[in-house]
C-alpha cells in the first residue's frame, strides 16, 4: 500500500504523526524509535521565550483518559533551533513545529524564525491548548480569532501552515472552514477536552492548574465525530487525533476524514507503538487491498448499505 | 536503551497485607540494570487504568547457573494499579519497560554509606547494597517505617553485612520515631575526614529532612524522588521537580530522565 | 448527615435520581431496588406520542464509555400516565418526567399534560438529545432556544422546570445562566457527547443510527469542569451527572457544585448500585463530619491551600 | 428477582482455542434459573470494558448431594470480554446477575421437540434438553457448526436420550451444509397429527431460516434472540427487535425483558 500523505507540496512517507507535547522534542525518544520512519514529529509546544509551566502535579489518570496541564513548558524557538534540530536533522526527522503565541504578534515571529530552518517541514499553530490562561484558546475559541492568527502566520512563510484545532467548541466545523478560508494548508484535530478531578478528600483539584486538557481514549468517539463533520466542511486535509492506541484506531480517523493521524497519550503508554501501528495499517491494506491509504480519507459506508 | 517485555510472573509473594514482591521474567531488563534505575509496569490490558507506573527495580534474579532471569519490583497498595501488582498470579503477563532514569553513584571505600529508606522507600537500596558491598564499601541501612511488620528483608542486609538502624513509628521494632533522628546522630558523630555518602529514598518529607541534614553537615546526598509519571522516558513533563540550576535559577526538571536519583541539595524542598 | 435536597418548593429525600433513558420508565427496575429510597428517578424522554426509536443496533461500547442512539424510542405522555405513573406512585416513587419535544408547543403541551398528574414531582426538559433530527438539541444548542423552551414551559406549570443541557457547546456556563433567566427552578447537566464510532472492517458507523451519545466514566471530567463552571454561573440548583459509578465520584460532582447528582450508564453496570451510593455517602460524611450534604455543594478548595 | 453474585470462578475447561466453558459459583442464581434464561457477565475490575455481557446460562451444577453450587457458561471468543472469559483463572471473581429473560416454553408429550443449535447457540439447550426429559418428551438436537471439532457436548446430549442431527461446513462430522435441511426433511415427514415444538437459537440467518421453516410447516418456533444487551433489564432500550403485535403493527421489543426466547413468527426478520 502506498502510504504516502500530501499536505499542500509537503509530501510524509506515512500517515502517523508524533502528537505535540507528546513525544518531548522527539530526541528524548531517538534511542527508542528510528525517527526516520515517523511521517512527522511535532515538537512540544513553542513559544519566543523559555516557560517553566505549571507546579506539579501536572497529569491525573482519569478512566481511559488522562487530565494533563503542563502549561507548555519548554525552551523557546530559538534554543530548540539550536539545542535540538541539529540532532533531529542527523537523525532523519521530519519535524512539525507546533507554535504558541499570546498574541498574534508572537505567533508570527515565532513562525517566521522556525520556518527558515532546515528541517522543519511544516507550522502546526497551537491555538487550542486550554492551559493557560493568555493566549492559544482565545483564539481558537473565536472564529474571528482562527481566522486572523492563520492569515497572519499564512502571510510570513511559505511552509504548510496548519492550525489545531480545540474540540471545546459547538461547531467545530465552522472553526475548520474559517481556518480553510484563511489559507490554512491543513488543520490539526482535536487537542484536549477541557476537564477536572477533584480529590474528594482534600476537596483539591488532583492537579496543581485546577483545571486540564482531557486527552486518550475516552475521547476518541467525540474525536472521530468530529474529524468526520470537519471532512464534510472543508477540503484541505485533516491531521485527526484523539485517543488513538491502535493500526484499528488510526484506520477509523483516516476512513472518518483524516489525512494523517497523530498519536498522543498512548506513546506514553507504548513508546514502541510506531511499528505496530505501521504494521497494522499495511497489513489492512493488504487484507482489504487498498492501493493507497489516500483511497480510504473519508470513505464512510452509510449505516445501512 | 530500554526494552519492552510482556513478562510473566514467575512469583507473587505477599510481604503483609500491602506489601508484595512480584518476580517478572525479564532478563534482558535485569541483564542492564543499575541500583537505582526503575521500570514502567502496566499490568492489565484495556484502557483503564490507562498508563504504566514506576517501580524500582527491587531485586535482580538469577538462575542456579548465575545467569540474570528476571527482577523483582517492591510494591505497596495504595490504589488500582498496586492493587493488581498485589493480586497478580503467577504465570499473567505484565508489561515491563526498562530499565529508565539516572542510576546512584557509587561511591568508592574508605567512602561509608548511608542508605536512608522510609517505607517502600526500601526498594532501590538492595541492588544498592549488593553494588556496594561488590566494591567493599561499608554502609549502613537507616530504614523507617510505620511497625515492625513493615520493615522487611532486614536479613537480606544483614546478610551483605549491612549495618542496620531501624526506626518505627509505633516502636515496635528499633527506636520509636522518624528515620532521620539516628542519621542525624551519626552524622554528627562523624569526623570531617571520614568520607561518606548519604543516599535517600521515602516519603517527600523525609527526603527533604535527609537532603536538610546532610546539607547541614555538608555531605553529598541523593535522593531518588517520586513524582507522577506519565512516560518513563521524557516525553510528557509530568514528572518535573524544581531544581536550581547552574544559572542559580530553579528549573522545572524532569525527574524520569535527569532522575529519578538526583542531587539533594539542589532540589528546592517546598 | 442531613441527604435532603431542596430544589425550588421540592424537597428530595437524597441527592441520587436515577438519569433519564437509564432507568427505563422505572418500572422495569422495581424488583431490584425499593424505588421509594432514591432522591427520584427520571423517566425516559416522553414526547406527545409514542415513537419507535432507531433501529438496532442502538449502543456500541467505547473505552470507559458508551454510545447509544435509541432515538427516544417511548410510549407517550399519556400512556405514560395511564401506565405507569400508578405503579410508580403504588411503590412511592418520586417521579421527574423528561420532556421533549419537536416545537415549543409539544414541549408546552407534554409538559402541560404530565405536570397535573399526581406523583409527577418536576420537569425535565430535554433539550439536549443529540440523536434525533428534529427538536432538542436544535434548541439546547443556541441561547435563545434555550431561554424560549423553559419560558415557554414556565409559563404552565407551577412544578420545577429544569432544563438539561447539552455539553456539545463553547460555554456551557451561558447556557446556564439563558436557562437561569428564563426561570428554570434547576439545571441538570450533561447530557451526552456526540460522538461516532466506525467499524473499520466495514467502514460502516457501528450503530445504525451513524452518531450517537457518549456516556459514562470516559465523559467525567468534562463533565464535572462543567459543573463547576456553571455553579459560578448561577444560583438555581444544579443536577450534575456524566460517569458516575460510586460514592466518590459522586461527592466529586457534589462538591463541583452539583445539588444532586443522576446516575445513567453506571446503573447498567449495576443495578444494585443506589444503596451502595447511599452508604458511601453517608460514611464520607461521617468520617468528614458533614452535617448536610448540602454543605458541600460547590466547596473546590483551591489547588495550592 | 435477579440477583447480583461476585462469583468464584471454580472452573475453566477450554474446548477449542476458541470455545471454553465456565464454571461459577452462583447457588442463588442456580437455585431459580429456568432454561433459557440468562445472566449478565463482568469478567474485569473498572471501566474497560465498562459493560456487562449477556450469556447463556449453559448447565446447572450440583454438588454430590444434589445440591445446587453454580452455574456453566458456554463462552466462544469473539472480542474483549469473551477473551477474558476464556482467560480467566480458577478462584477469580466474576461478576454475574441473574437470572434474567423469559424463558423457553417447555411442551408435554406427546408433543416432539426440535432444538436446532447454531455454532455457539447450543448454550440454552443443554438445561432445556434435561427439562424436556423430565418431563419425557422426545427430543432430537439439530446442531450445526463449522467444524466436527466445534460440535461439543455430544454425549451429553446422547445419554439424555436426544437424538442428534448433526451439520458441518467442511462436512467433517455429520451431513455437509446448514443445520435448516435437515430440519426441514424432518418437519416435511412428520404426519400434521404429531405435535411439534421448534426451539432455535444460533446467528440470526440462521433463526431466521429457522423461524420460516416452521412457518412453512405450520409449526410453533421459539427462537432465543442475540442483540447487544446494554444492561438486560429493561432499562436501555439498546435490545429491541422488530415484532408485529396484537395491533398488526411493527414494534422495537425489548429482547432482554420480553425475551431473549421470542415467537419466531412475530419477529420482522429482515
Ligand atoms: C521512580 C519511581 C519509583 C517508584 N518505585 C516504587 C516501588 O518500588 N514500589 C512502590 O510500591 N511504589 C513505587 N513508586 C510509586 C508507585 O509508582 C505508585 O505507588 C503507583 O504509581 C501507584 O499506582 P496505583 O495505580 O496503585 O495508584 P493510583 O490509583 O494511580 O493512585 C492512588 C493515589 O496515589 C496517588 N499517587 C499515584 N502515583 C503517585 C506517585 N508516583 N507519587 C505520589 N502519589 C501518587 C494518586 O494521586 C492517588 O491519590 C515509585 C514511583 C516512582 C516515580
Ligand atoms: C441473550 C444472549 C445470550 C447469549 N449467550 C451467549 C452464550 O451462551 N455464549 C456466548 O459465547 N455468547 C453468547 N451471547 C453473545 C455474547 O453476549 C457476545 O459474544 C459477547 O457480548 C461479546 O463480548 P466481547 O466483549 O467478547 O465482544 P466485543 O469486543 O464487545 O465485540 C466484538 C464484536 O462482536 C460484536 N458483538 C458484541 N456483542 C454482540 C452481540 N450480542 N451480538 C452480535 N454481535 C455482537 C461487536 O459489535 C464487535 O464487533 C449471548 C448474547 C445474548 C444477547
Ligand atoms: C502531556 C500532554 C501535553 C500536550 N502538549 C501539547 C502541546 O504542547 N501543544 C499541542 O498542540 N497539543 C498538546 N497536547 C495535545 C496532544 O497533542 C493531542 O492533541 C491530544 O493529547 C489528543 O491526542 P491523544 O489522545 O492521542 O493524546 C498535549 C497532550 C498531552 C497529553
Ligand atoms: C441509553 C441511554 C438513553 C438515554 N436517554 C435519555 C433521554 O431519553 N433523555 C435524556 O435527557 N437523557 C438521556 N440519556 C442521557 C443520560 O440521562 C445522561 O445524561 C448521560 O447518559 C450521562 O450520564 P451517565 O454517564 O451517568 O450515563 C440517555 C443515556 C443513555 C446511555
Ligand atoms: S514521566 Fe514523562 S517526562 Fe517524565
Ligand atoms: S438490554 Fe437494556 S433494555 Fe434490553
Amino acid at each position: 500500500m502506498d502510504l504516502s500523505v500530501h499536505i499542500g507540496a509537503l509530501t510524509l512517507k506515512n500517515p502517523l504523526i508524533a502528537a505535540s507535547g507528546c513525544f518531548g522534542y522527539g530526541v528524548e525518544y531517538a534511542d527508542v524509535v528510528d525517527l526516520s520512519t515517523l511521517g512527522a514529529i511535532v515538537s512540544k509546544g513553542l513559544f519566543l521565550k523559555a516557560r517553566e509551566g505549571h507546579a506539579a502535579p501536572r497529569i491525573v489518570e482519569t478512566p481511559a483518559g488522562m487530565l494533563n496541564a503542563i502549561g507548555l513548558q519548554g525552551i523557546g524557538a530559538q534554543r530548540f533551533i539550536d539545542e535540538k534540530m541539529p540532532e533531529l536533522r542527523a537523525r532523519g526527522a521530519t519535524v512539525i513545529v507546533n507554535v504558541c503565541g499570546t498574541t498574534i504578534d508572537e505567533y508570527v515571529e515565532v513562525s517566521r524564525m522556525l520556518a527558515d530552518t532546515e528541517g522543519i517541514v511544516a507550522i502546526e499553530l497551537n491555538i487550542s491548548c486550554p492551559n493557560i490562561k493568555e493566549g492559544g484558546i482565545q483564539f481558537g475559541c473565536s472564529l474571528n480569532g482562527t481566522f486572523d492568527v492563520v492569515s497572519a502566520v499564512r502571510k510570513v512563510t511559505r511552509l504548510p501552515v496548519i492550525p489545531k484545532l480545540t474540540p471545546n467548541v459547538t461547531d467545530i466545523a465552522s472553526f475548520a472552514r474559517s481556518a480553510e478560508e484563511a489559507g490554512a494548508d491543513a488543520i490539526s484535530l482535536v487537542n484536549t477536552f477541557l476537564a477536572m478531578v477533584i480529590d474528594v478528600e482534600t476537596r483539591k483539584p488532583k492537579i496543581s492548574n485546577g483545571m486540564g486538557g482531557l486527552s486518550g481514549p475516552a475521547i476518541r468517539p467525540i474525536a472521530v465525530r468530529m474529524v468526520h463533520e470537519c471532512r464534510q466542511a472543508v477540503k484541505i486535509p485533516i491531521l485527526g487525533m484523539g485517543g488513538i492506541t491502535n493500526a484499528r484506531d488510526a484506520l477509523e480517523f483516516i476512513i472518518a476524514g483524516a489525512n494523517a493521524v497523530q498519536i498522543g497519550t498512548a506513546n506514553f503508554v507504548d513508546p514502541f507503538i510506531w511499528p505496530k501501528l505501521l504494521d497494522g495499517i499495511r497489513d489492512y491494506g493488504q487484507r482489504h487491498n487498498i492501493a493507497r491509504v489516500s483511497d480510504l480519507v473519508g470513505t464512510v459506508a452509510r449505516s445501512h448499505d | 536503551m530500554p526494552i519492552d517485555i510482556a513478562a510473566r510472573v514467575l512469583a507473587n509473594r505477599p510481604l503483609s497485607s500491602d506489601y508484595n514482591v512480584l518476580a517478572l521474567a525479564a532478563p534482558a531488563i535485569a541483564a542492564i540494570a543499575t541500583p537505582g534505575q526503575f521500570v514502567m509496569v502496566k499490568a492489565n490490558a484495556g484502557a483503564d487504568p490507562l498508563l504504566r507506573r514506576p517501580f524500582s527495580i527491587f531485586e535482580i534474579l538469577r538462575d542456579a547457573r548465575g545467569d540474570v532471569t528476571g527482577i523483582t519490583i517492591l510494591s505497596k497498595r495504595i490504589g488500582v494499579s498496586t492493587s493488581l501488582i498485589y493480586d497478580a498470579r503467577e504465570g499473567q503477563r505484565i508489561d515491563c519497560l526498562g530499565p529508565l532514569g539516572r542510576p546512584f553513584t557509587i561511591v568508592e571505600p574508605p567512602t561509608h554509606a548511608c542508605m536512608v529508606a522510609g517505607g517502600v522507600g526500601l526498594a532501590p537500596f538492595a541492588t544498592l547494597a549488593q553494588a556496594l558491598r561488590a566494591r567493599r564499601v561499608t554502609s549502613t541501612l537507616f530504614y523507617g517505617a510505620r511497625s515492625a511488620a513493615e520493615l522487611f528483608y532486614l536479613d537480606f542486609f544483614r546478610d551483605l553485612g549491612v549495618e542496620l538502624l531501624l526506626t518505627t513509628e509505633d516502636g515496635s521494632l528499633g527506636e520509636r520515631g522518624r528515620i532521620v533522628a539516628p542519621l542525624d546522630r551519626r552524622l554528627a558523630g562523624m569526623p570531617a575526614s571520614t568520607g561518606v555518602m548519604i543516599y535517600a529514598c521515602g516519603p517527600e518529607g523525609m527526603m527533604a529532612a535527609t537532603a536538610k541534614t546532610a546539607m547541614k553537615y555538608g555531605r553529598p546526598c541523593e535522593v531518588s524522588v517520586e513524582r507522577v509519571m506519565g512516560c518513563g522516558l521524557g516525553g510528557c513533563y509530568s514528572c518535573v521537580v524544581p531544581m536550581r540550576g547552574a544559572d542559580g535559577v530553579v528549573h522545572n526538571v524532569r525527574s524520569c530522565i535527569a532522575g529519578p536519583v538526583l542531587p539533594g541539595d539542589q532540589i528546592q524542598w517546598d
